[in-house]
This record gives structure tokens, C-alpha cells and sequence, in this order.
């Protein structure tokens, strides 16, 4: 669906995007990375706003840039919090179907059903001037999907919704996504990003450092070995144990004394094996990895 | 060396020194606006640019002066007694404030257009009103950090020229009748409260410096235009009455106006009330003679109730475009 | 199709109250002027009035429309950032330009014909005025085009644009009526007064001369007014289409 | 006791902003949470005297909010949501400039400001001009700016909205360094939940106009029962199979599975690992089940 090669763009010496190559297939896939690690310029390369310095940006095969056929397929909902003030909800949403060439009945039609698709229905006739940042957010969504783009690109969509709003939000996008539908999210929210997809692109001062699954790719970081956290009523005797498994890096007392934590490379030996201390009558109350989360991976993925 | 080892802990501590009483907080802004303006260059370029008659009228009398001792004898001496008599002191004050409009607009232009479109822009009043501050610090802060450098602005030409006036004429009549000079601070102090005034006002109306700054010198202009009109409608009724080219009938019904008509613009307005306060109608510029009669001085009640009206006008639209703060629910 | 919903956004755009309110404040002042001054001539014959008073207000308001407007087609939108939702549509970019010039040429057209209008009462519609009003509609309908497309391709380059055009409108265009020489031809004024009403040479009043500028001397045909103003008009609304579908019109990334 | 709220009513025209609501605000650090537009940023502007409330009244930090509106703004520091500077200065201008509105002699402001600017980690892009700021940035010069006359109370309107994860994991820092043990109580506004987890102690949650629910994280979070949850390597239909034939109810989400078993925890913690070699499942992971915030949120909304 979009294949990027070896795609590079700056702002004056403003590095955005360097040597960039990767190719997005249907589903949802999360668009990672710190503020002005290249994930804006990204977006506007593949919605075509902007045109990559060096190597090619293809989505659906032609070339984005100020491209209408395209946009027939492409929803994209930006990360600028700018809208016709003036206007309701309501008319900005038709006007935008309008634009995507709708009739004025069937763009009116189409506009309450998105707007109804994102919980906006009961306040879109009012001036989107008075609107908080979560009723823009929808607003926008409604018109990124309303004339059933093949790919929809969203730009930080989470941004201002409140949990109730959210929950849909990614729900919807399941559903999408269900539908074959390309969909890439850029969010900071990682908590939610984690609910919403494994797949994932991380990009870093412009480079980019990841793509693939989550969980391949925390295996992938040999330089953090996985931490695992019990809490035992006796961790002392415990940990003389764990230490004997040479699959044990280290093993680390809690200050509380009623939990230890040890670093493994191999975690499915350590978990394999953790059942035969049991019967031999060591208690586990309490087992749980604390970086095995999208937020770790994250951090190590992007340490200076 | 310190004999006991100690690492400071530079976490975050709080704050115990005096907290002033959270009341009078519009000299905090009237200052940081005063603070602002005195740092931009433009400022003090736009301050010496607005000087520029005095500065023309201490060169021509100096120059004058000069020829004249060195001219032989008597002749040169009378020439330069001649000049001078024609020179009324206080006119000259007139013409400097009169050259220097145009100055004036551009430093209420940036001084003030920004003052209150930029802060609608960045939502300055977020932070100023989550201080112990209100709407009414608020404007009279802004108000203030616009009124007081562009008085202090107008205020340093004529103030230098009156020195060098009361040292080097004063046996030429300079300081005959030294009250016209604080009739003319007074003059000084309403010009820069009708600028002041209008610019906030308009300022208010957006939320980029660049449109108010554009609309408020359009308004300048459009209304200077009209004054324009008038001046050569009166030029036009001088050469008329002088036995100029076109005779022609009758005498168009707005004759008697056009002296009132000519004041009907923001420097017409600040002129007149020059004139008025100043109780003259103006003399030639630089003591050169010349046959056109200057427009007479408007009544000085009239002009004054128009300047204050303007200054009500500007602060009441200020005040009521600055929302408090933002209602969304 | 598309086009004309874009020509109507960009209409009701433009036509928003507080902007309309702004421009009939002008016109009123321009009517206030009109009539003031033509109470003052009281014996210049109404064309004559008319003709003076249409160069001096009617061709100073046409700029200074087509300033606010052309700047408004391209420029308010990236400063809005609203023009994402514009470049992503499956619109083509000409397209989209073209049709937010229309309506920003119709709406200066009006305003223009709104202040000749005003101006004509104020000389009074007697003998011959209306003639040269006519004939000054002519002129104000391609003076907007000129206008609009000239100021929209200042706006493309330049992220100031609104200064820029004033500038010309008011700096450069009022005083090359009155420069010796050919400096005139640069100017669009001076072909809007070959196909307009034309004011007679001089008034015997000189100040009045400097304003309308009449003081140069203006030999253009009104046949090559019209050559001038197409080319101009076709040669900026193609270098204008070119340079938008090629340029990025993104707003500027946050510096880090 | 930082505020105590008598059943506020706000109202905008015709809508009821806050529909008399009554809450007591404990000491240290408290997350109010609620939907868009169920009155969380009016119960704010209320609390700062911004809004006099149509009825009822209250206290914030023993100052009456009809009348001591200044006084109250002086003693609390707000952090707006939406970005907000003061055109054309620099961080340090801008931070002393807020000192001194909050009515800090000037000198004393600037050298605060320094210090501030320092604490919020922009010690190195003190002199830069506030507009060149990046979202994470401003959000931290916002913080400074409110903590510049050493308030006793802070409000923070989404202080971590629109930050990337390190920008955001910093600021939660700053906002749990500030306060526990420095005197300064905080109230977070915010719709990230795990943000607030990660930060408060306490929680109001409020839901049209009116508070539904408020009262300790920890006591909040606790199911009856006590039911583990186990997170499995991969789905094993056998395990559940086997732990429901030793009489435990399983309800499996997934991975995760919520068993309630009868006996001492050590108890069933045995009979889950030796199910689970029998059966060959793999246990990931092992822990006493909590309502996570959402579920308290979902609940307390809809109520």
C-alpha cells in the first residue's frame, strides 16, 4: 500500500526525514517517536504535502504530491488544531465531503453518519470556535473517514479525548481496520497505542530505528535483557536459588524485602522453569515484567 | 574551604520572600510595555525622525545667524533682525507637533497594534488573569505601556528645542511669554492618550499585531485623504479670493466648512487642538513669508470633547473585546 | 463541480459580516467624500466631477480590495493553517486556485462597482455621467481580474504579501501618474484610466492634478490597455497555477 | 483540607456548567478526572474566582472564592491547558514577568525565574523566545510559570497533553517531586489515566456537573474477593479446563485470566504453577487483581 524508499527531507537544515524505507500494509500500524523525531514530515510526505529531497514516496503506486487521485483514496486527519471557526461542525464535515466530490444530498447524508460515527451528533450545529480540543479531535476524525478512504492517516488523534472517548475511538479503529483498510496512527499515548496495534514504526532524530512487531522486537534488544519482578515472602532463599540458573544475569533485592527482580536473556527457559521451584515448596505471590510494554522498548529503542 | 562537605539539594523548594499586596498589578504590565518599547531601536529612530523641523529650525537660525555676522556691516544684521521678527516662537512648537504626526502614527503603530491582537494570539490573558490580576489591571496596564512611551517619545523633540531656544533667544522674545510651553505638554499628553487610545481599541479587534497595525493606519489614512481634500479646497478658495485664474459664480455651500472640515481626521483633530489649546492659528513654516492665509484654529471646547470622546471610544471597545477568559465547555 | 463549491466556501469566506461591515464603512467614507467634494466644485461640470473623483477614490478602493483579497485566496489560508484540508482533497491544485481567485475577483468587482456607483450619485446622474460610469464598469471588471491575479502571484512568493501590495497600490501606482517619462507603463492604474472615464487634461488646480495624477501625460490606446492588462492577467494566473501545484504550502515545521 | 465545595451551581446561559456540586479536596495530590465537558475546567475557573457561581459557595485554602478571588490566585499557580505566553520574550522575561504579577519585587522575580526555568529543565533554553518552543517545552515553561511565586496550591489543566513518552514520564516527575514533601498541594486534571495512577493519591471524579465518585486510589482500586489474575504465554484451553474442574471460576479475556479461588494466597499461588506444568501452559505473570482506574472512571461516569 505505501512503500518508502530510501526517502529523505529537511527544512532548511532542519533534518525531518533521513534515508527513511519501509513499506505499510493494511491494518494498523503505530507511527512512534519523540516531538520532531520526523513523524509530522512523514505523514505530510505520504499525504503528499510536501515532496521527499531525495528517494521516492509511492502510495497505491503514484506519487503523492499534490496528487487528486490519491486523496480519492487517502483520509488524513492532521495534527494542526486549526479549523474555519466560523463554521459548525456540521459544515465543515459536509464541506469536506463536498470537496471529495459528493453530491450535496449525498455529502449531507454522509456527514451525519460520520458525525454520528464519532459522537458528535447532538453538538455539531454549534461554532466550532466554542469546541474543547476532544469535540475538534472527532470533528476531524469524521472528516478523515468520510468518503471511505482505503487509507486513513491520523495525526496525533488522541490528543484531547477524554477516556470514554478514546475507548470508541480505538474501537473504531478496529473496525476499520477489520475492513482492510491501511490505517497509521502517530500518537504519544503509548498505553493506548499498545491496545490499539502491535505493529509498529519508530522513528528517532529522523532515522528510523524500528518497524515490525512489538514483541519481535523486544527480543531484538540484547542490550536490556528482560526484567522480571516476583514478590515472595521469602525472597532471600529464592533468589539463592535463581542465582544457580545460568540463564540468570543478576538477581536484585527490593528495599521492601518482599520482592526481587532478576535479568534473563532467555525469559522462556526462566518462565519454563519457574513451576518445578514452586513444588519444591517456594512461594510466588506475585510475578509481572515491568518492561515488557511498549513504553519500555520505547526508552531503550530511543536512549541517547 | 568550607570545613563541612555538603551536596545542596537543589530540588525544588518554595518561595518565602514578601509577596506585595495583590493589588495595583497594572503597573507590572504599564512597566514591562515601557520596558519593551525602550528595548526595540526602531523606538529611538522613530524618537530623533520625529524631531526633524526642530532640527531644520535650529540649523536655519543658526545659519542665519552666521551669514548675518559675517555679512558686512549693518544690512546683514537687519536682514537676520527681520527674520527673526517674523519667527513667533510658539508656532514653531505648532509646526514641529504638526511635521511630526505622521512619526506619531508609526510609533502608536508599533508600539500598540501588537499590544492587545498579539496577546488575544499567544492568550496572554490565560496567564495574566491566573495572577492575582483583573480586566481592569489588564487594559489600564496595556493602556499604560503604550501611553507612556509614545509621550515620552513626543515629548523629547520639544524639550531639547525649548533648551536650545531659552539659552541661545532669549533676548530675541523666547521666553516673552513662557506659559505656552506647558500648554503645549498638555497638547503633548492628549495626543498621545487620543494614539494611545485608538490603537488599543483597535488592537483589541484582532488577534495579529500586523492586521490591527494595518487597519488603524488605514483609517489614519483614508481620514488624512479626506483632510487632504480639504486642504486644497482651501488653497482653492485662497487663490479664489485672491483673484485666481478661476472667477467662477457663486461660492460652493461647504465654503465656510472647509476651515472645521480640514481638522475632520486624527491629525487634523490632534493639530487643531494644537492650534486651539495653543491659541494661535499658525504662521508660516520656517519664517518664510507667504501669501496663503493658515486655516484658522478650531473652538477649543469642540476639539477637546472630540479628543476625549475618541479616547472613551477606543478604551470602551477595548474593554469590551477582552473576554476574560475564554467560556469553553 | 468541485469548483463551484470551492468558489461558494470561498465566497461566503469572504463575505463574512464583520468583513462586509468593514468595507461598507469605505464605501460610506468614500460617498462622504464624493459628496462633500462635489458640493465644493460646485460648477465643474458633473462628468468632469465624476471623472476626477472616480480617479482619485473609485481606482485607489480597487487595489486596495484586491490587496485584502488576493492576499486571502492562498496566504490567510496558510497563516490560518486551515490549508491542509484544502490540499488534501482530491482537488487539483489549479483548480483550487482558480476558483478561490474567481471569488476573490468577483467579490473586489463589487466593491469597485459599489464605490463608482457611490461616487456617480455623489456628481449627481446627470448628463453623461452614467456614460462614463459605464464605461468605468468596464475598467473596474478588468482592473479587478488585473488587480487579483497580479497581487495573488505576491502573495504565492511572499509570506508578507499584504505589505508588498499595499505598497505598490498606494506607494508606487499613485505617484508614477504624475513621473515624467515612460514610468507609467508600469503601472495598471494608468491602463484602467486609458479604459475608463478618462478626467479632462488639467483643472487649472495643480494640487488637484498631483492627486488624481494626471500631472504625466498618458498615451495609451485603449486597445493596448487591453492587450497589456490579457497578457498580464494570463501570464500571472499561469506562473501563479505552476507555482502552487509545484510548491509546498505547509505551515513552517516548529523549530526543535 | 486545600478546598472545601458547598453544591456549586455554574451556569453558561441556558447550560448547567456545574450542577451543585460538593467536594472536599484533601492535601496532597489529587487527580480530577471526568468526560469532555462534564464542568472539570469550569470547576477550575470557579475555584480561581474566574466564574461567581450561580449558588452555593466554598473555600480554597481557607479563602472564600466569591470574594477573595485575587488573594486565592495569589496563593495557587495554574498550568492552562491550552499554550499560552506573553508575546516577544524570552523564557526567563516571561517567567519573571509572572513572578511579578503574582506581586514578587522584581529582582527577587528574576532570580526566581532562574531558578524555576532550572527546576523544569529548561535551563538551557532560558534566553530563547517562547514562540521557538516545542510543545513539550511550552507545556514545561507553563509549570514554571506557575510555580514561579511559590504557590501552596497547584492547579494543572492536562499537564502532560500532547508530550512524547520521555516529555511526558519528566513532567510527571516534576509534578510528583513538587508534591510530596514540599508543601505544595497539586490537583491534576486529566484525561490520562495511568498518568494520574502514576502521580495521586487521591481522585474526584466529576461527570455532568456533579462529583461521582471520589476517595483514595488504593481504596478505589480493590476488588472484593481478592481474584488473581494470570497472564498465560499463550491461550490454553486445558488449564482453564483443569482449574475449573478444581472448583475455580476462570474468566478469560485473551491472555489474561481472572480465577477465584478458594484458600491462603501461597495456597492457590501453588495450585496455579503446578496446574500449569501439568497442563503445559506457560504463567507470565501473576498478580492480585485491581479495578484499574478506567474501570473506576466507566463506572463512576455512568452512574
Amino acid at each position: 500500500m505505501i512503500k518508502l524508499q530510501s526517502v529523505s527531507h529537511w527544512y532548511g537544515q532542519v533534518i525531518g526525514v533521513n534515508d527513511v524505507t519501509c513499506t505499510i500494509g493494511p491494518g494498523v500500524t503505530a507511527l512512534l517517536g519523540m516531538n520532531g523525531a520526523g513523524k509530522t514530515t512523514m505523514m505530510r510526505l505520504i499525504t503528499g504535502q510536501i515532496r521527499a529531497n531525495t528517494g521516492s514516496v509511492r502510495v497505491l503506486g503514484h506519487d503523492p504530491f499534490a496528487n487528486p487521485e490519491v486523496y480519492r483514496l487517502l483520509g488524513y486527519c492532521p495534527d494542526v488544531d486549526a479549523f474555519y471557526e466560523t463554521m459548525t461542525g456540521r459544515e465543515f464535515v459536509t464541506l469536506m465531503a463536498r470537496l471529495a466530490g459528493f453530491s450535496a444530498p449525498e455529502a449531507k447524508r454522509r456527514a451525519d453518519e460520520a458525525i454520528d460515527r464519532v459522537g458528535m451528533a447532538d453538538r455539531a450545529d454549534r461554532r466550532l470556535a466554542g469546541y474543547s480540543k476532544g469535540m475538534r479531535q472527532r470533528i476531524k476524525l469524521a472528516q478523515a473517514m468520510i468518503h471511505d478512504p482505503r487509507i486513513i492517516l491520523l495525526d496525533e488523534p488522541l490528543n484531547g479525548l477524554d477516556p470514554g472517548g478514546r475507548r470508541e475511538f480505538i474501537l473504531l479503529l478496529r473496525h476499520l481496520a477489520d475492513e482492510g483498510k491501511l490505517i497509521l496512527v502517530s500518537s504519544h499515548i503509548l498505553f493506548e497505542v499498545e491496545q490499539m496495534t502491535r505493529s509498529i514504526l519508530l522513528l528517532h532524530r529522523g532515522r528510523l530505528r524500528a518497524t515490525g512487531d512489538l514483541r519481535v522486537i523486544r527480543e531484538l534488544i540484547d542490550r536490556h535483557p528482560h526484567r522480571i519482578r516476583i514478590e515472595t515472602p521469602h525472597p532471600r532463599a529464592l533468589a539463592a536459588r535463581l542465582v544457580e540458573w545460568p540463564f540468570v544475569l543478576s538477581v536484585s533485592l527490593e528495599a521492601g524485602g518482599e520482592a526481587l527482580e532478576i535479568q534473563t536473556r532467555e525469559p522462556d527457559r526462566f518462565y519454563g522453569s519457574l513451576p518445578e521451584l514452586v513444588e519444591q515448596g517456594l512461594v510466588i505471590l506475585g510475578l509481572s515484567s515491568p518492561d515488557n510494554n511498549l513504553e519500555s522498548v520505547f526508552r531503550y529503542l530511543v536512549e541517547a | 574551604m568550607p570545613e563541612s562537605g555538603l551536596i545542596a539539594d537543589l530540588s525544588y523548594r518554595g518561595y518565602d520572600g514578601p509577596l506585595l499586596p495583590p493589588t495595583h498589578r497594572w503597573w507590572v504590565i504599564a512597566r514591562m510595555g515601557v520596558r519593551q518599547a525602550f528595548r526595540k531601536r526602531a523606538y529611538w529612530v522613530v524618537t530623533a525622525l520625529s524631531a526633524w523641523y526642530y532640527l531644520v529650525m535650529m540649523a536655519v537660525l543658526f545659519f542665519f545667524e552666521r551669514a548675518a555676522q559675517s555679512a558686512p556691516g549693518a544690512r546683514g544684521e537687519a536682514g537676520f533682525e527681520a527674520f527673526i521678527g517674523r519667527i513667533v516662537w510658539k508656532d514653531q512648537f505648532l509646526h514641529g507637533f504638526g511635521f511630526a504626526q505622521l512619526l506619531y502614527l508609526i510609533a502608536a503603530l508599533m508600539l500598540g497594534a501588537g499590544a492587545i491582537a498579539n496577546d488575544n494570539r499567544s492568550k496572554a490573558l490565560l496567564v495574566i488573569l491566573s495572577k492575582p490580576c483583573d480586566k481592569r489591571d489588564y487594559l489600564a496596564g496595556k493602556w499604560m505601556g503604550v501611553f507612556l512611551p509614545l509621550l515620552t517619545m513626543m515629548l523629547i523633540p520639544p524639550l531639547v528645542f525649548f533648551v536650545y531656544g531659552a539659552l541661545s533667544y532669549r533676548d530675541y522674545g523666547f521666553l516673552d511669554n513662557p506659559w505656552f510651553f506647558p500648554k503645549f505638554l498638555i497638547v503633548l499628553v492628549l495626543g498621545a492618550a487620543v494614539h494611545t487610545s485608538l490603537v488599543i481599541g483597535i488592537s483589541s479587534l484582532f488577534d495579529q499585531g500586523r492586521l490591527a497595525g494595518a487597519s488603524y493606519a488605514g483609517i489614519y489614512f483614508l481620514t488624512n485623504f479626506f483632510t487632504q481634500l480639504m486642504v486644497f479646497a482651501w488653497l482653492d478658495s485662497q487663490v479664489f479670493l485672491w483673484g485666481g485664474a478661476r472667477g467662477g459664480a457663486g461660492q460652493s455651500p461647504f465654503a465656510e466648512y472647509v476651515d472645521r472640515l480640514y481638522y475632520v481626521s486624527i491629525d487634523g483633530l490632534l493639530i487643531g487642538l494644537c492650534k486651539a489649546i495653543l491659541g494661535t492659528d499658525g504662521s508660516p513654516q520656517f519664517g518664510m513669508p507667504s501669501p496663503i492665509r493658515p486655516v484658522p484654529a478650531p473652538p477649543l471646547l469642540a476639539t477637546l470633547l472630540v479628543a476625549l470622546a475618541l479616547c472613551a471610544a477606543g478604551v470602551a471597545v477595548a474593554w469590551s473585546r477582552i473576554r476574560a477568559v475564554e467560556v469553553v465547555r | 463541480m468541485i469548483a463551484r463549491v470551492l468558489f461558494l466556501h470561498a465566497l461566503r469566506d469572504f463575505l463574512r459580516f464583520r468583513r462586509v461591515l468593514a468595507w461598507v464603512l469605505v464605501i460610506a467614507g468614500v460617498a462622504v467624500a464624493g459628496w462633500v467634494w462635489a458640493g465644493l466644485m460646485g460648477e465643474m461640470a458633473p462628468t468632469d466631477v465624476y471623472a476626477r473623483l472616480s480617479s482619485i477614490l473609485t481606482f485607489r478602493v480597487l487595489p486596495l480590495a484586491a490587496a485584502v483579497f488576493a492576499t486571502a485566496v492562498v496566504g490567510q489560508e496558510v497563516e490560518q493553517k486551515t490549508i491542509v484540508y484544502l490540499l488534501t482533497r482530491p482537488v487539483g491544485r489549479p483548480t483550487l486556485l482558480l476558483s478561490r481567485a474567481a471569488a476573490a475577483t468577483v467579490v473586489v468587482f463589487a466593491i469597485g462597482a459599489a464605490c463608482a456607483l457611490t461616487v456617480a450619485a455623489a456628481a449627481g446622474f446627470r448628463s453623461g455621467v452614467a456614460g462614463s460610469l459605464g464605461q468605468d464598469l468596464v475598467a473596474l471588471a478588468v482592473g479587478s481580474l488585473a488587480y487579483v491575479s497580479l497581487f495573488l502571484v505576491v502573495s504565492l512568493l511572499l509570506n508578507r504579501a499584504m505589505v508588498v501590495c499595499l505598497l505598490y497600490a498606494f506607494g508606487w501606482e499613485t505617484s508614477v501618474g504624475n513621473m515624467p517619462g515612460d514610468l507609467y507603463h508600469l503601472a495598471v492604474s494608468s491602463y484602467l484610466s486609458a479604459i475608463g472615464s478618462k478626467p479632462a487634461p488639467t483643472s487649472g488646480n495643480p494640487m488637484l492634478d498631483l492627486l488624481s495624477g494626471q500631472l504625466g501625460l498618458n498615451l495609451i490606446t485603449p486597445q493596448r490597455a487591453w492587450t497589456v492588462l490579457g497578457v498580464l492577467i494570463v501570464v500571472c494566473l499561469v506562473f501563479g497555477t505552476r507555482w502552487f501545484a509545484t510548491h509546498e504550502y505547509v505551515p513552517r515545521e516548529d523549530a526543535e | 483540607m486545600v478546598a472545601s465545595l458547598q453544591n456549586l451551581t455554574v451556569r453558561y446561559g441556558s447550560f448547567t456548567a456545574l450542577d451543585s456540586l460538593s467536594a472536599e479536596i484533601p492535601e496532597g495530590c489529587v487527580g480530577l478526572l471526568g468526560p469532555n465537558g462534564a464542568g472539570k475546567t469550569t470547576l477550575i475557573k470557579t475555584m480561581l474566582g474566574f466564574l461567581t457561581p450561580a449558588g452555593g459557595g466554598g473555600l480554597v485554602l481557607g479563602l472564600d472564592i466569591r470574594t477573595q478571588g485575587r488573594e486565592i490566585r495569589q496563593k495557587v499557580g495554574l498550568m492552562p491547558e491550552q499554550d499560552c505566553h506573553i508575546p516577544g520574550l524570552n523564557a526567563v522575561q516571561f517567567v519573571a514577568f509572572a513572578g511579578e504579577l503574582a506581586g514578587m519585587p522584581s529582582e527577587l522575580a528574576l532570580r526566581r525565574a532562574h531558578e524555576v526555568l532550572e527546576y523544569c529543565g529548561l535551563g538551557e533554553a532560558r534566553y530563547r523566545n517562547v514562540e521557538t518552543y516545542s510543545t513539550g517545552m511550552k507545556q514545561r515553561i507553563k509549570l514554571a510559570q506557575a510555580l514561579v511565586h511559590g504557590p501552596s496550591l497547584l492547579l494543572l489543566d492536562e499537564p502532560t497533553n500532547g508530550l512524547d513518552p520521555r516529555g511526558r514520564e519528566e513532567m510527571l516527575d516534576l509534578i510528583r517531586s513538587v508534591s510530596h514533601g514540599k508543601g505544595v498541594n497539586v490537583i491534576v486534571s486529566s484525561h490520562l489515566l495511568p498518568d494520574v495512577e502514576r502521580v495521586c493519591d487521591h481522585v474526584v471524579v466529576v461527570s455532568r456537573g456533579k462529583v461521582t465518585e471520589q476517595g483514595a486510589i488504593a481504596r478505589l482500586k480493590v476488588i472484593e474477593g481478592r481474584p488473581i489474575d494470570i497472564e498465560l504465554k499463550e491461550e490454553s484451553p486445558e488449564f482453564v479446563r483443569a482449574l475449573r474442574d478444581l472448583g475455580a471460576t476462570v474468566e478469560a479475556t485473551g491472555l489474561v485470566l481472572r480465577v477465584r479461588l478458594e484458600g491462603s494466597a501461597e495456597q492457590v499461588s501453588a495450585t496455579i504453577f503446578r496446574t500449569a506444568r501439568q497442563t503445559g501452559a506457560q504463567v507470565r505473570g501473576l498478580a492480585v487483581a485491581q479495578r484499574s482506574l478506567e474501570g473506576v472512571f466507566e463506572e463512576a461516569v455512568r452512574a
